[in-house]
C-alpha cells in the first residue's frame, strides 16, 4: 500500500473526461486524501485529447508526480502521449472494444475493461467514465460505499434513475476489477486521514480572497485561463451586494476598475498576458493618480495569443517594466492556491495603503488545477484602508487638503467623491500637491520621488512576507524560483535534504518591491545557486542581476518554456548535476 | 440648497484660447449644475485628453483628468462605486469618437446613469490640428493635405442606432440651451449624450460660429418635431446631417445599476467590509 | 567677438515666437553657422510662456548652452524663468513700452527697444517680432542683408507689402543697435564659414530616413511630440506612391504596419509613450509572427500623460520588457539627427532580415530641435530586404516551403502574399515551421528558441554600430548614455579632456540586442562610471546590470527628471565631482 | 483559371465541434472563392481570435491569424499594401462587436476595399460560452448567471448607420445564400459586411437553427424590398430586428485607394525601393 499514486484519465474533449477527474477527486477528498488534480487541453471545445491528472497521497502534495500509476485511456493519444510517463508497475485501463491499443514494447500491465459494453448493458453508453470510475476505485482499494454518495450528489439534479444508472455502473466497474486477480501493490493506497478538506482551484482562491479582502468591483473580460476569476465573482458578487461586470475590452476593464478604486471602493480585473498587455495605459494612469487597484494575471504561454491553455510564467517583465514611463507598482508572486487566496486579499490593503496598482500574478497551473485546501485563516485579515480621510477630518482643514501631499513616506491622504471639503483633480498629467496640473520643475522632481518612496514602505511592511526562506544558512546549494513553482521547488528541497544534501531553497512571494538586501544576502551565503523559472529569458534571474552584484559563475538556471510546469523530478535531477 | 453658478467655479485661469467654444461649454454645465442645485462635492467631472479634456480642471467638484478616449469606463466605474454621485463624462471628439468610439457604444448600451458632453469642434485642438472623426469630407489639415477622405462619424445617428435614451445637441453660440439640455441630460436616468459644438477658433476655419449660425437648424422651435420618437429623430439626423440643436431625442430607459443583481440602494463605497469570519466558514463551504 | 552666443526669445503662446525663432535660425544657417534650436512650450495653446532657445556657433553645437547671451524677452515670464541662466555680460531686450520689468537685482545689460512702437508706426503691431529680429542681427553685428533676403522667402506669399513692411521693420530694430552705443563683446560673433547647411528636427530626420529606407507604409495617431513624423510623412509619400494615414488609435496603427510588412512593403508606425503602451499586444504579435515593421517613439515625460511637452527618456524598460511572454525585438538609440536618419533607415533593414519589430527611441528634445546637418550621404543607404523568397524558388521547392523553417541562424524565408507556392499562414499562435498552429513541447522550444536566435545575428550585424566609445582605454572616467544625450555628452567629454582629464565616453546607440561583451570591456577597463540618463530609474544602467557582472561602487547615476534635457555644464560639473 | 471549391480546401481537420456554423461559412468562402475564380496567393484571409478565428487555418489561401479584435486593421495595412489582393476578414461576434466595434465602425469609414465576415454565434465560443455583445437580453451564460443586461449590439443599423456601402446577412443552414453573398461582397469595391449567423451547439442553446429557421426571414424572396435604398433597409432592420438574410443593401461606394493623394494602380509591394541619390539631395533641398 502506497502512501501516494498518481492517476490519470486521458480522452478526447466533450467525452466527460473533466468530470470523471472531478468526481474521482471530489470522491478522494472526502475519505481524506490530499490532491492535486492537473488539467491538459487545448484551444478546442470538441475533439482534441485532453486529460486530467489527480496525485492522491496521505500527505500535502503541490504539483504532478512525475510517474503515473494508474491510467485510464480512452483513446489512443493517452498511450502515445503518456506511456512514456508510466511508472514501473503502472496499471493501464482500456476499454475492452479495442479501440485503444498498447504496444507491447510499453510493456506494463495492461487490464481491458469493457467499459462501454457495461454501460450499453445499462442502457446508455455516456456511463463508460462512471464504469472507469469503478475501476479506478477499485484499483486504489477505496471502499465503494464512499463513492455511493458521491455519485448521488452528482446526479442528482439530473434524477433518481440516472442516480441509480450510475450508481450500478460505478459497482460494475469496482466488481470487475475486484474479480480480476491483479496485483495491486503499485496502485493500492494507504487510508486517507478521513479529514474532508476544501477542493480549490487558485482562480477560485483569488475570486474568494478579493471577496475576503473587500474587494466589491471587478470588470473584466473572458480569457483563458483566467475566466474562472470573473466567473466566479459575478456569482458570488451579488451576495455581498457590489458590482462584477463582462465588459467590452480589458482597456475598459481596468479603467472602470480603476475609477471605482478612486471613489474608495476596492476593486479589481482580472486577465491573462494579451489583457496585460492591453492595459499598460492604464496602468500607469493608476500610478499616476495614485489610485488604488488590483490586477490578477494569469500567466498563459506567450508571447501574442501563445498557447492559451498551456502553462507559463512569462510576463514578470511585463508587470514589473511595462507602462511607459518611470512607474512603481508591486507585483505579488504567490506561490500556492493558499498563498493565492491570501496574497489576493492582501492585494487590496496594498493598493489602499500605498495608493499604487498591484499585480497579482498566477499562472496556469496555479489558476486551474485544484487542490485540497485546510479552511483558510479569516481572522489573520483585517482590511486596512489606508489613509482615508473623514469628514471632520476634511472639514478641520478647510479649503487646505492637499490630496498629494508630500509626507515622509510619500503616502498622501485620500478624500473620496462625495466627501465635503475633499474636492481634488485626479490627472495622469503631473500636478502639485493639491492636483493641479503643474509642469515645474522642482515640484515633477517632487512628485516623483514621492510616488517611488511609497514602494520603501510597502517593502517594509512586506518584509517577512516577499522572501520564503527553506534550508540551511551556508547552503551548498541554493534554489531560487517565484510564484507557481513553489510546490515543485518545495518537494525538490525536501526530497534532497533527505538524500542528505546542504541546500536551500528561496521563494519570491513578491518581485516588486524587490526585497534587496534579503536576497542579496541569501545569495551570497550559497556556494551555488540555480534560479528555476517557467520562462526561456530567465526573467526573475535578470531582475536579481539588476539590483545585485552577482557572480554569475556561481549561478545556473533551469529554464523550461514547453508549455508546461515543472515537475520536482526534473528540477531535482538538475540539481543533483549542478550539486 | 440652492445653488449658483459661482459654486462651481475655481480658481485655475482656463488655458483655452479666447474665443474657443469650450468656454461656453464650461459656463452652460456650472449653469445646470447650478440650476439642479447639485453639491459641487456630490459630483465627478471626468475628462479625456484634448483641450476639452481640461475642463475637470476648471470646474468645482472630483475631478476625473482621464486617459485620451477613456472617460467612459472612468466615469462608468466611478457611478457604479457610487451611484449618489452626479457622474459626468465630457471630452472631445476625438476623444470620444475617435480612439473612444468603442467605449462610447458599449456605454450606450451598458446604460449605466452618466451623462457624457463631447465638445464637439470637428478636430484634433490639443495636438493641433489635425482632422478628427467628425471632420468634414475634405477638410484640409496638417494630416489631410488635400482633405480628409473618411467619411465623418455621425454620433448623434450611431447613438440612436445603438439605443441610446437620450440624446441633445448644443451649440456653443447659445449657452442657455446648452444649459438646459445638460440639465436634462443630468436628470435623465440612464446614459445621455449631449453633443456640444464648440468651434476652435485655432484650427478650424470651416466649422466657424459662423458657419453653424447660418447652418444650425433649432429643433425647439419646430413644433412638429417630435422628440420621443427614435424613427423620426433617426430621419431627421439623416435630413439635416445632424445640423441641428436641441432635443433629438429621449424615451424610456433603464438604468444598469436597477437591473445589476445584488447591487442596491446603499453607495458600493458604503458597503461594510468587515464581515465576520462566519460568514466566510460558510461561504467556504462551497468549495467542500 | 565670440565663437559661439546663445540667444533665446520669449513671451506667450501665439504671439510668434515660434516663427521668430524659425527666421532667425533659417537666416544664421545661410550665413554658415551651426545653430541648435530648443523650443520650450507647454500643453496649451494660446498664451502661456513660450521660449525659443539657438545656439549659434562657427563649430557644430547639439544641446543647450549654459548660459544665455541675448535675451529677447517679449513677457515678463522670459525674465523670471530665463533671469538666471544670463551669462556675465548678457543683453535683455524688451520692449520700451515697460510692460515688463527688469529686477534691478540681476544687474544685466538692458536695452529698452520701442518695437511695438515701431511696428505700429509702420501700421502693424505684428512686426514687434520682426523689429526684435533686427535687434538681434545687430547685436550678433550680422550683416543686414542676408536677412533681407531671408524676409522676403518668409514673407513673399503674403504679398510684396508684407514683405517690404517686414524689411523695414527689421531694418529699423537693426539701425536702433547700430545708434545706441552698446558693448557687443559678449553678443558679436566670429563670421559664419558661409556654407549653408540644412536644418533639420529629428522628427524630420526620422521620417527622411524612413522614406530613404523604403518606408512605403504609415499608419499613425497624432501625439506630442510624435506627429510631426506622420505629419511630414502623409505630406511626402505621395511623391513615392506610398500609403500614409493619420488611423483611429495606436492599436491599429502598428497593427496596420504589421499587416502591410507582412505583405512585404516596408513599414512604420510613429508615437510617443501612451501609444508606444497601447501597441503592447500587437507588439507582441508582430515578434510571433516574425512581421517586420518599425515604431518610432519619441519619449516624452510619464508615466501616464505625464508632460506631454517635457523631456524625458524613460520609456526604455518598455521598449525593452514591454509585451507579455518572451519576446525578441531590436531598440535602437539614435543620439542625433543624423543618427536618427541613418538609424531610422536601418530600422527598415533590420526588421526585415531578422523579421522582428525593431523600435527607434527618440526623445522630445531630439524629435522637436532643429539643429543644423550637413548633406546625408545617401550612397551609404542600401535597401536589404532579406531573405524574401522569389517566385521561382518558391516553385522549386513545390509544397515544401516553410516559412518558419528551422535554420542556424533562426532567420527563415519569407514568402509574400500574392507569391504561387508561398501560401502560409501568420499566426500569433504558437505554430510549427510550416506556420500550423501546433502546440508540441519540442517544437515550443524550438520556435522559440529561433526567435530569440535572430537577435544574436542582429547583435553581430550591430557590432561596430551599437556603441560609440570616445576616449582613452583606460580612462579614470567613463560616461555612459544613451539616445538624445549625446550632444551634451560628447561636449562633457571634449570639455573635460580639454581641462586635461583622463576620461570617456560611451555611447548606446543600440540596446536590444545588449552588446553584452564590448560594454563589459568598456566597464571593467575605467576606474569610475557615470552613467548618465533622463529618467528616475536608472533604466539604462539596470539593464546594464541585468547583464553583466558590476562593481557597484564604481558606478554612479547622473539622473535628471525634471522635464528638461541636460545641459552639458550640468554633467560636467558632476563628473568633476565624481573624478 | 476556373477555380474548384477544392482549390481552397487544406489537410488541416477543423477544430470546430460537429455540427458547428463555421463549417457552412467555411464552404460557403470556399464556393464564393471558386465562382469568383479567385487564385488562392492571391487571397488573404485575415482572422481573428475564436472559434471564428480557425478559419484562417482551415482556407488555402495567404492566412493572417490576428489577434483578438484586430482583424480590420491587419486586412487594412495588407490591401493597402497589395491592392491586387482579395483581402477578407473574420472573425466572431465577441471579436468584431465587443472588443472590435472601434476599428469596424472606423473601417466602414475609411472604406477600404476590404469583405468582412462576422461570424455571429451570440457568444463567445472559444472561451467557453459567456455572453457576447450580440447574446440575446437576458441570456444566461457563466458570466450573465441571471441573464444579460446589456442591450445587443444591431451590427448591421449600425453598419448602415455609420455609412457602409454593402451589408448582407446569411445563415449556416443555408450555405450556398451565404456564397453568393460573399460573392456580392468582395465584388463589391469597398468595405462590405457579410453577417453570418452561425450557431453555437455547444455553448448556446438559445439561438440554435431550429430558432433561426424559424423566424429567420429572406429579403430575397420578399419582391418589394429595396436593397438600394439607405433609409428602408435601416426601417426594415429595425422592424425585423435584423432576424433576415439576403442582401440588406448595396449602394455607390469609393474606395479609399481611389482617393489615396500619390496612390496608384500599381500595387506598394512592388514598388521599386532603389531610387537614385540625385533624387535624394533633391528631396534634402527641402530642408535648406
Ligand atoms: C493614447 C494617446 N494618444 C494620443 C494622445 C495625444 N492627444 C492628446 S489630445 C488628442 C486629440 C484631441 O482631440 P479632441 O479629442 O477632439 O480634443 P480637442 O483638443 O479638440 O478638444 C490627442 C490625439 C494621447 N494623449 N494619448
Ligand atoms: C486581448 C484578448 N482578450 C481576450 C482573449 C480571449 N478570447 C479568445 S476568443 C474570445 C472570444 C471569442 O468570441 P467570438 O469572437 O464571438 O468568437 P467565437 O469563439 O464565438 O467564434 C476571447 C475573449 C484574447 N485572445 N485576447
Ligand atoms: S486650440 Fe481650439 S479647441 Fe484648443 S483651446 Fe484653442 S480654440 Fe479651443
Ligand atoms: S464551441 Fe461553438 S462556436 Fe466553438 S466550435 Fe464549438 S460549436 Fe462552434
Ligand atoms: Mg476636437
Ligand atoms: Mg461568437
Amino acid at each position: 500500500m502506497k502512501k501516494e499514486v498518481s492517476w490519470v484519465v486521458g480522452g478526447q474533449q466533450g467525452e466527460g473526461i473533466d468530470s470523471t477527474g472531478e468526481i474521482l477527486a471530489a470522491a478522494l477528498n472526502r475519505l481524506g486524501y490530499h490532491i492535486y488534480g492537473y488539467r491538459t487541453f487545448s484551444s478546442r471545445i470538441k475533439g482534441g485529447h485532453t486529460n486530467y491528472t489527480i496525485r492522491i497521497s496521505t500527505e500535502r502534495v503541490v504539483g504532478n508526480a512525475e510517474k503515473i500509476d494508474i491510467l485510464l485511456a480512452f483513446d489512443q493519444d493517452s498511450i502515445t502521449r503518456l506511456g512514456e510517463n508510466l511508472a514501473k508497475g503502472a496499471i493501464v485501463i482500456t476499454d475492452a472494444d479495442g479501440k485503444v491499443s498498447i504496444p507491447a514494447e510499453l510493456g506494463i500491465n495492461h487490464v481491458a475493461v469493457p467499459m462501454t459494453q457495461i454501460s450499453k448493458d445499462l442502457g446508455n453508453t455516456l456511463m463508460k467514465n462512471t464504469v472507469g470510475l469503478g475501476v479506478s476505485a477499485a484499483l486504489m482499494g477505496l471502499g465503494k460505499e464512499d463513492f455511493a454518495a458521491i455519485i448521488k450528489e452528482q446526479f442528482e439534479r439530473k434524477g433518481e434513475k440516472v442516480v441509480n444508472l450510475n450508481t450500478e455502473a460505478f459497482m460494475k466497474g469496482y466488481q470487475f476489477i475486484k474479480d480480476a486477480s491483479i496485483d495491486l501493490s503499485s496502485t493500492e493506497l494507504l487510508p486517507g486521514d478521513g479529514k474532508r478538506r476544501y477542493m480549490m482551484s487558485g482562480n477560485e482562491a483569488a475570486g474568494f480572497g478579493a471577496l475576503v479582502g473587500g474587494c466589491r468591483f471587478l470588470a473584466a473580460y473572458p480569457i483563458t485561463p483566467a475566466s474562472e476569476i470573473m466567473q466566479y465573482l459575478i456569482k458570488e458578487m451579488p451576495n455581498y451586494h457590489g458590482a462584477a461586470i463582462q465588459v467590452e475590452d480589458e482597456i475598459a476593464s481596468l479603467i472602470m476598475a480603476i475609477g471605482a478604486g478612486y471613489t474608495g471602493v476596492r476593486s479589481m480585473t482580472s486577465t491573462s498576458g494579451p489583457g496585460l498587455s492591453l492595459m499598460m495605459e492604464a496602468l500607469g494612469y493608476a500610478g499616476m493618480t495614485e489610485s488604488p487597484v488590483v490586477i490578477i494575471d494569469v500567466q498563459r504561454a506567450g508571447p501574442s495569443t501563445g498557447m492559451a491553455t498551456k502553462h507559463e510564467q512569462s510576463d514578470l517583465y511585463e508587470m514589473v517594466y511595462g507602462s511607459h514611463g518611470d512607474l512603481a507598482r508591486i507585483v505579488l508572486t504567490p506561490g500556492t492556491v493558499e498563498e493565492v487566496f491570501y496574497d489576493t486579499a492582501l492585494a487590496f490593503n496594498l493598493a489602499e495603503k500605498y495608493q499604487v496598482p498591484v499585480i497579482v500574478a498566477l499562472d496556469m497551473a496555479l489558476g486551474l488545477c485544484k487542490q485540497t485546501v485546510e479552511v483558510f485563516d479569516f481572522d489573520t485579515i483585517n482590511i486596512d484602508r489606508g489613509q482615508v480621510m473623514t469628514e471632520e477630518e476634511l472639514e478641520k482643514l478647510g479649503s487646505d487638503f492637499k490630496r498629494y501631499l508630500l509626507t515622509e513616506n510619500g503616502v498622501s491622504p485620500r478624500s473620496l467623491p462625495g466627501q465635503k471639503h475633499g474636492l481634488y483633480l485626479a490627472t495622469g498629467v503631473e500636478h502639485d500637491p493639491s492636483g493641479h496640473i503643474f509642469e515645474g520643475r522642482e515640484n515633477r522632481v517632487k512628485m516623483v520621488d514621492k510616488r517611488f518612496k511609497k514602494l520603501e514602505g510597502a517593502a517594509k511592511e512586506l518584509k517577512g512576507h516577499s522572501l520564503e526562506y527553506l534550508g540551511s544558512e551556508n547552503p551548498d546549494l541554493l534554489t531560487i524560483g517565484w510564484g507557481g513553482t513553489k510546490g515543485q521547488l518545495t518537494e525538490t528541497y525536501q526530497t534532497l535534504k533527505e538524500e542528505g544534501y546542504n541546500v536551500a531553497h528561496l521563494h519570491f512571494r513578491a518581485v516588486s518591491p524587490f526585497p534587496k538586501e534579503q536576497v542579496q544576502a541569501y545569495i551570497y551565503a550559497a556556494k551555488k545557486v540555480l534560479i528555476v523559472e517557467n520562462n526561456s529569458s530567465g526573467q526573475l534571474g535578470n531582475i536579481i542581476a539588476q539590483a545585485i552584484d552577482i557572480d554569475r559563475n556561481r549561478v545556473q538556471k533551469l529554464l523550461k518554456y514547453d508549455g508546461n510546469p515543472f515537475i520536482a523530478a526534473e528540477i531535482i535531477s538538475r540539481c543533483r548535476e549542478v550539486l | 440648497m440652492a445653488r449658483t453658478v459661482a459654486d462651481f467655479r475655481t480658481n485655475n485661469k482656463p488655458w483655452w484660447c479666447p474665443g474657443c467654444g469650450d468656454f461656453a461649454v464650461m459656463t452652460a454645465l456650472q449653469k445646470a449644475a447650478a440650476k439642479l442645485g447639485l453639491d459641487p462635492e456630490k459630483v465627478v467631472v471626468v475628462s479625456g485628453i484634448g483641450c476639452s479634456g481640461k475642463l475637470s480642471d476648471y470646474f468645482n467638484s472630483y475631478g476625473f483628468h482621464s486617459m485620451h478616449g477613456r472617460t467612459l469606463p472612468a466615469a462608468t466605474g466611478i457611478k457604479l462605486a457610487n451611484r449618489d454621485l452626479t457622474v459626468i463624462a465630457a471630452g472631445g471628439d476625438g476623444d470620444g469618437y475617435g480612439i473612444g468610439l468603442n467605449h462610447f457604444l458599449h456605454s450606450i448600451r451598458r446604460n449605466v446613469d452618466i451623462t457624457y458632453l463631447v465638445m464637439d469642434n470637428h478636430i484634433y485642438g490639443l495636438t493641433k490640428g489635425q482632422f478628427s472623426p467628425t471632420s468634414d469630407p475634405g477638410h484640409k489639415t496638417v494630416t489631410s493635405p488635400e482633405g480628409t477622405l473618411d467619411a465623418p462619424v455621425q454620433p448623434i445617428t450611431m447613438a440612436l442606432a445603438t439605443g441610446i435614451g437620450y440624446v441633445a445637441q448644443g451649440f456653443s453660440g447659445d449657452p442657455n440651451q446648452m444649459a438646459d439640455l445638460i440639465v436634462g441630460a443630468i436628470e435623465h436616468k440612464g446614459f445621455s449624450l449631449v453633443n456640444l459644438i464648440s468651434p476652435c477658433v485655432t484650427f478650424n476655419k470651416v466649422n466657424t460660429y459662423d458657419y453653424y449660425k447660418e447652418n444650425l437648424i433649432n429643433l425647439a422651435v419646430d413644433e412638429k418635431y417630435d422628440s420621443s420618437n427614435r424613427g423620426i429623430a433617426l430621419q431627421k439626423m439623416m435630413e439635416t446631417n445632424e445640423l441641428v440643436t436641441g432635443l433629438i431625442y429621449k424615451g424610456e430607459s433603464t438604468p444598469l445599476e436597477d437591473t445589476l443583481p445584488g447591487y442596491d440602494n446603499n453607495p458600493l463605497v458604503k458597503q461594510d467590509l468587515n464581515i465576520e469570519s462566519d460568514r466566510w466558514f460558510k461561504a467556504m463551504q462551497k468549495f467542500a
